[in-house]
């Protein structure tokens, strides 16, 4: 990849269930995404406040995804309905206080799917790169002056 | 005076003397004029109390201060609290989430003609079709009935700025939360805002840091919005009582615009019905 | 004394914006707040009040006060020192609130590094109010609208020939220097007298504020604050902080934290809660009580200077009209009932 | 927040070149020396391996390390493992955090910097995100020593035998009526051609005797809660209607059972009856009622007579058990089946597609059928069923004769109680008697059926003794009296005063009402002494436009009058006569005069002579939904008439004293229990309701019956009772797959010409009629309700009103083996199943050749001619993108087989068209080999086409291996289709909580090494349901499912992990979000210091963390998944890594 390519840093809260595994299967399937994706391991879409995204994108990340199971699929029973209530208002917020709600992207992994995970990651890379960096980060003046 | 003061003065008269409540909540007027929350012990003083266009905070958020028992072996106090159609909402709000028990709260509830900021028309009420408040023990009612504004609440200034770019939206609202200096009037004036301690404030888990900064702020109003999502009765006490005159409530009534499209539910209809985040439907696809 | 024209005021403003950060009242969505101008244009004239006192200069709201870096040892470097800073268009009640708060920060030991490079590296430039405006009362709390303490050069407004023009009074010997190269003629004028407020209290001295601790007038005042800051963050003199380390970059070997300083208030209820969730003043009336205690009995007592000059700010910020004034007439009334 | 200062060791695996082939390790161990608190870092080629292992322990103990980060694969590979390498160190296990730099770090990257800054990354947030670990320990709860298994094909019953030859019980849910599953269709098995049901066959007796194993068929799972080791399951099960524990089996029902549908068993191949067992050696051998609910005309009925019963009957011609089954609930079926308003008819499904049953009419003739034939109506064969005599000892009091009251009577007489029925006329059978015009009902008709209630022992019939309902009688018998005298009272006393018009001169001589003209009409008839037929002059007209006005009408031309004209107030379509009565009316030449109402009756010398009318216009419609008729204003005219019969409604004409009236002088009754307002005396009928019909009489009847036997007893009498009827809009009714549309018999009629004086209109069907007729019903519910089999069941083992049965059970294991499906190759329109007939699946012919199928073992054509060449198509549905990607591993053997049995049974020419022959298993290739010798051709080609040629069907495919076009006619096409799960695996895995693949088939926790462990702890998959499987490896992969729990069942305690939720109660408000969001109720308010907090019940906490995320002051935390722990962690990984890649 070349140097001046804008790389993202993109974080993903998966459940341990499905999405996790999903990203598992994708792994040993050898199927190939953007290494811009951190993996953050939770029990479930519903343990994910959407604070987690707020501070995700304050601390510099650029896309933060929130993936869980299929509806009617959780672990949990009813984890990824609650998620889904939260982060349709969450998103809607960041929309309207000017942060694209591109960036957050929930979606629903099973464990079968590595595939789709892989594309979704990858799909999700390309589409935060072109948004560039995320506007509402942390600036810390102390920080420049001193890696200055 | 006026026939709705004469009304608000001998519910609360009435309530002192039978001992139904040990305080009123209400307004008065400050010696420069500014019309203020009052606390009424004794029925002599039910004088003071005053009503105007003027009262435009949200009393209901004192009934936090009156929640428990303040010693062992006292009993909860009882209260009465003036309230205009949306502060009732709160008073609901309250009930569901078992903040207050009804039996220790009298409601005075003020038929409603719109309260203003500044002498203008609190935007909010040129369009709210409700006068009588959804919950009250007495009814404050004027001679002549409140006139009813044709116009619904379309939320067309939220929509306007949904048309906006990202890039606008975000301009604006850096702008005004550029001003805020983290005072936190909003949230203390909020009936809703009664965390044991705000999420802007905790340091174990430290979600945010305690800098004045434009990031901070924009946590902080996000946070609080997301906080009050499904919950906020709409009465712009956060507005009203912003010393930066940030638009607040512009941030509240977005999301009582969605919560209103995706789920049907309105804030404080009656102590009962789930709000959207307590419940889920399983047939709901929503966009995400 | 010198006497400048409006035009040769702004001629110097924009020569000083080139040589420092000029900070001077600027109209920002409808709040006068001082932020830094490029030039003079950018300056509300004809402001009466502003909304933020300029103490966000000399004391702001959020700033590093030290670097800490953790790599194989640890090393510990003094916060950025701030630029050379003109604030332009200081009232005289602002600048006596930056006396009051040198009165901590600066006379005594140890003094507070990072404010002190702050006043330093700050000059303030005076404009006398003509008259006292709504809520103020600064005579009360032994200020003027045309004092000069604190101060380093104090403008009046005076009539000139054609528009406005400013009378200058050089006060330090920063201001001189600044003043030095000023435009400008001498001339011979009076100052305006300012007109003063009317009917206002006379201050209780601090013992007497002692004698009433107690009283149910307190709560009575109290009972309706809401527990903001408001209050104490639009005051010139109030100067709380709370402190906190936090990582700003994390590299394996090298983890830098900045120490973090911003403005906290009495009269929030987690000042002075502490771990376990025990507070030490647990209700609002012992929190707002405070801020009046502070401002008239502590803090002169402590360390000279009263904490309070009579800008009015936290009248007209209040939410719910917790009026200063009306608490000082409210001790002098009780005191004046107790000792008859 | 733990005590200590954190020493951490950091462990980087290279998992061989797994990961160090991509990321550099030698540079992620240098960067995680630099890390804070990491005390020392290594590296190993398998760090799950025993030295790697070992390693790790030792550096614990010499380095004191307190926390343990592993950078390897993923978590939920290995996290157990180390967890317990931890323990065995002396560490709590909690105290680790693993780095997934495998699966999704280095094996899903490319080798380069940015990989290799990511699994830095990885480490370094782990490093601080196990500072924040706290020890955690986790719960031990009892195991509940028994297993629950869903599906009992042939591996859930082999997997049942295992665990319950462990001594440890087990529950064998099956949801069909018999266990056995695809095993017991098949006819032999490949490769060794013994019969599936002769091996299968004592598995399944073992099943049904293990005194371990509670067999629950025809069940399914409705909830699973719970966890490992301890998982409570609700199963339902579903009514079978014949009690498994009485049946006997003897087939009696069978024979008897009237409805016939395609049998399921048998792929429809072959019909059954609505009761049956799929096969002969079905496990449990009990027969099952197959109901689908109410049938729509039985559930309108409102005497809910058994109307699809008594159609199927007749259809079987068995017409006098018809008509005992129409008894049951209406004693009156020949007046019935005349007078009905038949809203049965109404509810009739095939009125949606062509026209309904001709219900009405059937029933009729199953009464007139009986009448006709008295050799028949000897009384049935004594039943198996007992009589019930509960009401023995009681005394009822009925008031008025009529299709109520003696409905009322029979019943509670047939309970045993003493009946005295009080009628005020001199004739019992109230309106049917004195109402109904003798043309309509003849007069045998009705009295034959008055007469078999009537002589119903326990009946007292008390003719002309009027009952006074208000206060004392001197005369006769009052309510009161009957009170005193009787334990319970029906009053059904009907309807029996015209309504007057109110305008002058209706008091001349001349004008009539018609409930009273009719009666009088009909008493004259019937014969009753003093009575004369009324006089009507020539110029009859007839005000109204109900029943009673069209029956006047008709009985006036009867009666002589030359011209008849009905005056109605509204227009032709708001008549509320029924249709058919007014065309009747027409033919007769009565006239019609719409929108206008009588002002005024003129008369000449005290006589009628002309009636002075008002015309009106139709407005707003009233309440009743039909526009009211409004007076033109000034616009009246003179009608010439000397006899006018007023018939605009009927009421009580009877005072009530202290009972109760409704607004409109009604009766006022309970709507469930018809109980008046006096307590004891109930009511029904027109009385009640108003001018009705028969019909809805007896429904009172019931209704009352009911009531009265409840009060009797001292039972609660509206508990478990509606006045509606059962909401049956859910229902999925049968639809027989050849739905012929088939015209409505016609009811032969009487001329018009012949319809002088009272003879009867209808004439009433014929046998071959009404046999017709009945065949056209459509069988709904499917079962009938005839009641047939109830009625020979000498057990006494069925039950038509058996429920569905709700039940918990304790299990600490699940097994899912709820197996496969042939994939329905339908959408595959290429090769025409479903189109030609001769187009086969696999299955269909395993049905065929097996000896107890519907060809008892032919392979047969439909025509029932033997084949002379038949193509078997491989990979239907398998092996192609868009159905089924997989290869469904079992079809090309059993496709070998089928060629076998087929070249064996019919010398067939069989052709294969394969793709690959997969001959993998035992013995498998050496059957290819033996087919291949048997003279089987095999054309290596997948078939791209069936098309018809004339008798024949053409394959056309490509020999791949010739490289040319193969167009072959055959006789038959066998289509191998794929196996895919089966139908309802989707919900059986939500309810489970277990994951399913992207095929739709169980995932199992490891395709390699845990091959019968589902994602969720305590939950195995056996067989086929986890993916296509033969019988020998599904048979031991049940085994080994079974094996795997009861390992997990021979513990006495299973850990709990520690991972849940807590409070920190100073933080809590109290707000109860918690409570609202938690699926497993764990958290609830609770009292401290003054104030309500949550509390958390970590028995129920699942650890999900849906309330930790929904607190907002941040109150509840999860224990190992803290904000604290993931905000680090966020916080690193993003700190960490810089934005710009350098």
């Amino acid at each position: 990849m070349s140097e001046n390519v804008f790389q993202p840093k993109i974080v993903a809260f998966l459940c341990n269930w499905c999405s996790y595994a999903g990203a598992d299967l994708a792994g040993t399937s050898r199927t190939q995404y953007p290494p811009n994706v951190r993996i953050i391991r939770v029990p479930c879409s519903g343990r994910v406040d959407p604070l987690f995204a707020l501070k995700a994108f304050q601390d510099g990340a650029d896309g933060v995804m929130v993936l869980g199971c299929h509806p009617g699929d959780c672990h949990y029973q009813q984890g990824n309905y609650f998620a889904q209530r939260r982060y349709a208002l969450m998103h809607r917020l960041l929309e309207f206080t000017g942060v694209e709600s591109e960036r957050l992207f929930v979606d629903w992994i099973s464990a079968s799917e590595g595939k789709k995970f892989a594309q979704v990651v990858t799909d999700f890379t390309e589409r935060v790169r072109a948004l560039g960096p995320v506007p509402i980060k942390r600036q810390t003046p102390a920080l420049q002056e001193v890696s200055a | 005076m006026s026939a709705l003061e004469e009304q608000i003065r001998s519910a609360a008269r009435q309530y002192l003397e039978n001992g139904d409540v040990s305080v009123v909540i209400g307004y008065e007027r400050g010696p420069k004029g500014k019309v203020r929350p009052a606390f009424v012990h004794q029925a002599d003083d039910a004088e003071r109390l005053v009503w105007s266009p003027e009262c435009n905070l949200n009393l209901v958020t004192y009934l936090h201060n009156y929640k428990h028992s303040p010693r062992r072996g006292v009993p909860v106090p009882r209260v009465a609290v003036v309230v205009r159609p949306c502060d009732a909402r709160a008073v609901n709000l309250l009930l569901h989430e078992q903040q207050i028990k009804r039996e220790n709260v009298k409601v005075i509830g003020v038929t409603c003609a719109g309260s203003e900021v500044d002498g203008e028309l609190r935007q909010a009420c040129t369009v709210c079709q409700e006068r009588v408040p959804v919950i009250y023990d007495v009814l404050v009612e004027p001679e002549q009935p409140v006139e009813v504004p044709e116009a619904q609440d379309d939320y067309g200034d939220v929509a306007e700025m949904e048309s906006w770019t990202p890039g606008e939206r975000l301009e604006y609202w850096a702008k005004e939360f550029d001003r805020c200096i983290r005072c936190y009037a909003c949230r203390q004036a909020c009936p809703g805002c009664y965390c044991f301690e705000c999420v802007a404030e905790q340091v174990f888990p430290h979600w945010t840091s305690i800098a004045l900064e434009l990031p901070e702020k924009y946590f902080f109003h996000v946070m609080r919005a997301f906080h009050l999502a499904g919950r906020c009765v709409g009465c712009d006490a956060c507005e009203v009582v912003c010393p930066m005159d940030i638009p607040l409530s512009k941030l509240n009534r977005m999301l009582a615009k969605e919560v209103e499209a995706l789920f049907g539910y309105h804030t404080g209809d009656d102590p009962e019905t789930l709000p959207p985040l307590a419940t889920f439907s399983p047939e709901e696809r929503l966009r995400l | 004394m010198k006497v400048l024209t409006q035009a040769q005021l702004n001629e110097w403003l924009n020569h000083l914006a080139e040589r420092f950060t000029l900070a001077a009242p600027v109209n920002v969505q409808g709040k006068l707040l001082y932020r830094q101008v490029d030039d003079s244009s950018g300056i509300a004239w004809g402001f009466e009040r502003t909304d933020m006192s300029p103490k966000t200069w000399t004391f702001p709201a959020t700033e590093p006060i030290l670097i800490i870096e953790q790599g194989a040892e640890t090393r510990l470097d003094d916060a950025p020192a701030p630029a050379p800073t003109v604030v332009f268009g200081v009232r005289p009640c602002d600048a006596r609130g930056a006396l009051a708060i040198d009165a901590l920060f600066l006379d005594k030991e140890p003094s507070d590094g990072q404010y002190a490079r702050h006043r330093e590296a700050t000059t303030l430039i005076g404009l006398a109010c003509p008259q006292m405006w709504d809520s103020c009362f600064c005579t009360v709390v032994g200020g003027a609208p045309n004092s000069t303490e604190g101060l380093d050069l104090l403008l009046t407004e005076v009539d000139g020939s054609d528009g406005a023009a400013y009378a200058v009074q050089i006060i330090s010997e920063k201001g001189e220097k600044l003043a030095a190269g000023m435009p400008g003629e001498e001339k011979g004028v009076s100052l305006p007298k300012p007109r003063l407020a009317k009917g206002l209290p006379t201050l209780p001295a601090s013992q007497e504020w002692k004698a009433q601790f107690n009283e149910t007038f307190w709560k009575q005042v109290t009972e309706r604050c809401l527990g903001c800051r408001a209050c104490t963050f639009v005051c010139p003199t109030c100067r709380c902080f709370d402190v906190r380390d936090e990582v700003v970059s994390r590299q394996p070997g090298r983890t830098v934290l900045q120490r973090l300083r911003a403005w906290d208030a009495c009269t929030s209820a987690p000042y002075r809660r502490i771990a376990g969730g025990h507070n030490p003043r647990p209700t609002q009336h012992s929190r707002l009580r405070n801020r009046f205690y502070c401002k008239f009995m502590y803090y002169p007592d402590d360390f000279g200077p009263l904490g309070c000059v009579g800008c009015g700010r936290c009248i007209e910020a209040c939410p719910v009209n917790i009026d200063i004034l009306e608490v000082i007439a409210g001790v002098e009334q009780l005191a004046a009932s107790g000792s008859s | 927040m733990n005590q200590d200062k954190p020493r951490i060791g950091v462990y980087v695996c290279m998992c061989g070149s797994n990961i160090a082939g991509t990321v550099d390790v030698p540079a992620v161990v240098e960067a995680s020396k630099k890390l804070k608190n990491v005390v020392l870092v290594r590296y190993n080629k398998y760090t799950c391996a025993g030295p790697g292992q070992t390693g790790i322990k030792e550096d614990i103990k010499a380095h004191n390390l307190n926390r343990v980060v592993i950078s390897a694969c993923s978590p939920r590979m290995h996290e157990r493992t180390w967890r317990t390498m931890l323990a065995e160190a002396g560490m709590n296990p909690y105290l680790l955090e693993v780095a997934n730099l495998r699966e999704q770090c280095s094996w899903a990257h490319p080798a380069g910097d940015m990989t290799t800054q990511k699994a830095i990354d990885l480490v370094a947030a782990a490093v601080e995100r196990v500072s924040w670990h706290n020890p955690l320990f986790p719960r031990r709860v009892p195991v509940t020593k028994s297993a629950l298994i869903v599906g009992a094909g042939i591996a859930g019953i082999q997997a049942a035998l295992d665990i319950a030859k462990a001594g440890v019980p087990v529950y064998l849910v099956e949801r069909e009526p018999s266990i056995g599953g695809h095993m017991a269709q098949l006819d032999k098995t490949f490769p060794t051609l013994d019969c599936s049901a002769c091996i299968l066959s004592p598995k399944m007796v073992d099943v049904g005797s293990h005194p371990n194993i509670t067999l629950l068929s025809y069940s399914e799972i409705e909830k699973v809660e719970g966890f490992i080791g301890n998982f409570t399951v609700t199963v339902r099960r579903k009514a079978r209607f014949v009690d498994e524990t009485v049946c006997t089996s003897c087939d009696d029902c069978t024979a008897v059972c009237p409805v016939q549908v395609p049998a399921e068993f048998d792929l429809g191949l072959a019909e059954r009856k609505a009761i049956y067992r799929p096969f002969a050696q079905a496990v449990p051998s009990a027969f099952r009622i197959d109901k689908r609910g109410p049938a729509p005309c039985k559930n309108t009925c409102p005497a809910g007579i058994h109307v699809q019963g008594y159609v199927a009957l007749i259809g079987e011609g068995r017409f006098k058990e018809a008509y005992d089954l129409i008894c049951e609930q209406m004693p009156f079926p020949g007046v019935c089946g005349r007078v009905c308003h038949h809203p049965c008819e109404a509810a009739c499904r095939r009125g949606d597609k062509d026209q309904p049953v001709a219900i009405e009419f059937l029933k009729r003739f199953a009464a007139d059928w009986v009448t006709a034939h008295p050799e028949a109506t000897a009384p049935p064969p004594a039943t198996a069923k007992p009589v019930e005599r509960p009401l023995q000892g009681h005394r009822v009091a009925v008031v008025g004769a009529g299709p109520a009251g003696l409905t009322v009577a029979r019943d509670v007489a047939q309970m045993g109680a003493d009946c005295d029925v009080y009628e005020s006329l001199p004739v019992a059978g109230g309106m049917m008697a004195v109402g109904i015009p003798r043309y309509r009902l003849p007069a045998d008709a009705l009295q034959r059926e008055i007469e078999t209630i009537i002589s119903t022992p326990g009946v007292n019939l008390l003719l002309n003794t009027p009952v006074q309902l208000e206060g004392e009688s001197k005369s006769g018998p009052s309510l009161a009296s009957l009170q005193r005298d009787c334990n319970a009272v029906f009053i059904g006393v009907g309807a029996h005063q015209g309504m007057h018009m109110g305008v002058p001169g209706e008091d001349l001589k001349g004008v009539l009402h018609g409930a009273e003209y009719l009666r009088q009409l009909n008493l004259a008839q019937l014969g009753v002494k003093g009575l004369k037929t009324p006089n009507v002059g020539s110029h009859v007209v007839v005000i109204g436009g109900g029943n009673v006005a069209i029956d006047s009408a008709m009985t006036a031309k009867r009666l002589g009058a030359d011209k008849v004209t009905v005056l109605y107030r509204r227009t032709r379509a708001e008549m509320p006569a029924n249709d058919w009565e007014i065309e009747e009316a027409e033919e007769e030449a009565i006239e019609f005069h719409f929108l206008a109402s009588p002002i005024e009756f003129r008369g000449k010398k005290g006589k009628l002579a002309a009636i002075h009318a008002q015309r009106m216009e139709l407005g707003e419609p009233d309440e009743s939904g039909r526009r009211r008729p409004v007076p033109i204003e000034g616009d009246t005219f003179e009608l010439d008439a000397d006899t006018v019969i007023v018939a605009i409604g009927q009421r009580l004409g009877q005072s009530l004293g202290e009972v109760e009236q409704s607004r409109r002088s009604w009766i006022e009754t309970d709507p469930v229990t018809l109980q008046t307002s006096r307590p004891g005396v109930f009511a029904g009928g027109d009385a009640v309701s108003g001018p009705a019909s028969v019909v809805e009489a007896g429904g009172a009847a019931h209704r009352a019956v009911e009531s009265i036997r409840r009060y009797l007893l001292g039972e609660e009498l509206a508990e478990g009772r509606s006045a509606e009827p059962a909401d049956i809009s859910d229902i999925d009714y049968y639809d027989p797959e050849s739905w012929a549309l088939t015209a409505r018999q016609e009811m032969p009629r009487r001329e018009v010409e012949a319809r002088c004086g009272f003879n009867e209109v209808s004439l009433g069907f014929t046998e071959e009629q009404a046999i017709a007729e009945a065949r056209r019903c459509l069988s709904c519910g499917i079962c009938s309700e005839c009641l047939a089999c109830s009625n020979v069941c000498g057990a006494g083992a069925i039950n038509h009103d058996a429920q569905d049965e709700l039940i918990d059970i304790d299990v600490g294991a699940i097994i899912v083996a709820s197996g496969f499906d042939p994939w329905d190759p339908t959408p595959m329109l290429e090769y025409g199943y479903g189109v030609y007939p001769e187009v086969y699946t696999g299955l269909e012919i395993e049905r065929l050749s097996n000896a107890s199928g519907p060809t008892s073992g032919e392979i047969v054509m439909r025509s029932g001619e033997k084949p002379k060449r038949v193509a078997i198509l491989h990979c239907i549905g398998s092996r192609d993108e868009h159905y089924q990607p997989y290869c469904s591993r079992i079809c090309c053997m059993y496709s070998l087989k089928l060629a076998h049995l087929i070249e064996e049974k019919t010398h067939a020419e069989v052709f294969n068209f394969y793709m690959d022959m997969r001959s993998f298993g035992k013995g498998y290739e050496e059957f290819y080999e033996r087919v291949q010798r048997e003279g089987v051709v095999f054309v290596r080609g997948r078939a791209a086409q069936v098309s018809p040629d004339g008798d024949r069907l053409i394959v056309r495919a490509e020999d791949t291996d010739l490289g040319r076009p193969v167009n072959l006619p055959v006789d038959m096409v066998i289509l191998a289709t794929a196996a895919v799960p089966s139908k309802g695996s989707a919900e059986l895995a939500q309810k489970l909580h277990v994951t399913r693949d992207a095929t739709g088939f169980f995932l199992e926790a490891h395709p390699k090494l845990r091959p019968v462990d589902s994602n969720t702890d305590g939950i195995f998959v056996a067989g086929a349901c986890q993916a296509p499987r033969d019988i020998p490896d599904t048979v031991a992969h049940a085994g080994a499912a079974a094996s795997q729990a009861l390992g997990l069942l021979s513990q006495e305690f299973v850990e709990v992990v520690p991972t849940v939720a807590e409070v920190r109660t100073l933080h809590c408000v109290g707000c109860g979000l918690c409570v609202e969001v938690c699926p497993f109720s764990a958290p609830s308010l609770v009292e401290s210091r003054g104030r309500m907090v949550a509390e958390i019940n970590e028995a129920l906490c699942k650890g999900c963390g849906l309330c930790v995320a929904g607190c907002r002051g941040k109150a509840i935390s999860l224990r190992g998944f803290n904000d604290t722990q993931i905000l680090t962690q966020l916080e690193a990984l993003l700190q960490l890594s810089p934005a710009t890649c350098a």
